[in-house]
């Protein structure tokens, strides 16, 4: 699974992107992201305030309940701010 | 059409392209946004402008597909640049030609107001205070609620 | 900013004077309208555009004075030409820049839709039939309502 | 007083531009028209449609009851199709 970070999300976990292993417990966004905090000070400061997180599987916004799998790009950014 | 770059873009040059040899175009509305020295009170000195390469395509492209289906156009484009920019700088395009005026206008705006709300950018500000991201405004989802209940 | 010309204009040009050195631009928008070949199911083959001259300059200056009254803009710019023009030529360019998009778009649709059923130009069109005067629309007067409540 | 005629009312009329002396009688726009339907056959048909004529008064726009006199620059024209 590739996991991809941006804006201060990137900041504050240090990374840009990265290859992990599904973990077998993880099949929903929000079980995704209690297992990311898991991961260290940098991901639980990222991850802190849910309402600034936006999920994207596969190029699509997903929400909380959205299933994850293993070979999925997934990305977590702030609200985006363009145009 | 769009285009997510790095580079400048020419207003003028893009229009003639996008034009050319159509003579259906009654009306052509445009949309160009611009790096502002100043935002909330505080000067900006330059931004970045960060996006997810991939997914900024496949939304653009979708934002696009969904004002033909609703409007009339004749042709539309999108030029979106990322990358450090300094204020007077280009940040967008967004261009609709239809043969009627309000189609070109409603679509063109709805692509804005779209794009804000949907399209993967994140904007670093550098400022006295030293480098802040960009908050996204209410009033930009705000905008996007004019087009839903249609 | 009013022009009433014969020519051509050239819109990166034109919009390169209207934002050059301005830093508290943040959008820009622009309405070109062009001579199409068909209207009313009838082909064009070309058409003249007849105006007032001194009335002309005194209602764009009054229109352009009452969207700078309304919106907060940097700058503002019409254009439009007269005599004869043929399919996919330019007739009218309106450009509003201002701190906001919305400011921006609101002040240009106003202009536009104010300068047509305002300003004294009259469109003869050539068609196979003969030459054909255009006749007002409805339309146009409904869209010049839309500002009148605010 | 100048008077000028506009798209078809100049077609019609046969001319674009004129000088005349306003009779005495002549006070407002309304009678102004009844006067120039008396000049010729042109005239009577370009003014016979009284609601596809607009008229303007020193470049303003002006109602049939608006007072007109010598000196002024009287303009006669259709609906504006501009834009």
């Amino acid at each position: 699974m590739k996991l991809m970070y941006f804006a201060w999300l990137r900041q504050k976990i240090g990374c840009g992107s990265e290859e992990r292993e599904l973990p077998a417990h993880v099949a929903t966004v929000e079980q995704m992201l209690l297992w990311l905090e898991t991961l260290g000070p940098g991901y639980r400061t990222a991850l802190a305030d849910r309402k600034s997180i936006r999920v994207a599987v596969n190029h699509e916004y997903v929400g909380a309940g959205y299933p994850v799998k293993q070979g999925d790009e997934i990305a977590l950014f702030p609200p985006v701010t363009g145009g | 059409m769009i285009r997510v770059q790095q580079e400048d873009f020419d207003v003028g040059a893009e229009i003639a392209r996008l034009t050319a040899g159509n003579r259906a175009i009654g009306g052509l509305a445009l949309f160009v946004g611009l790096v502002r020295d100043m935002a909330d009170r505080e000067k900006i000195d330059a931004m970045t402008l960060e996006h997810y390469p991939g997914m900024t395509e496949k939304k653009l492209a979708e934002i696009e597909a969904e004002a033909q289906r609703r409007w009339p156009l004749e042709a539309s484009l999108i030029v979106h640049r990322y990358g450090r920019l300094e204020p007077g700088d280009n940040i967008v395009l967004v261009a609709c030609a239809s043969p009627h005026r309000d189609a070109a206008f409603d679509a063109c705006r709805f692509l804005i107001d779209w794009l804000k709300t949907e399209a993967p950018f994140w904007k670093l500000e550098e400022t006295g205070k030293g480098p802040k991201w960009v908050e996204a405004r209410d009033s930009d989802d705000r905008a996007k609620k004019r087009w839903v209940a249609d």
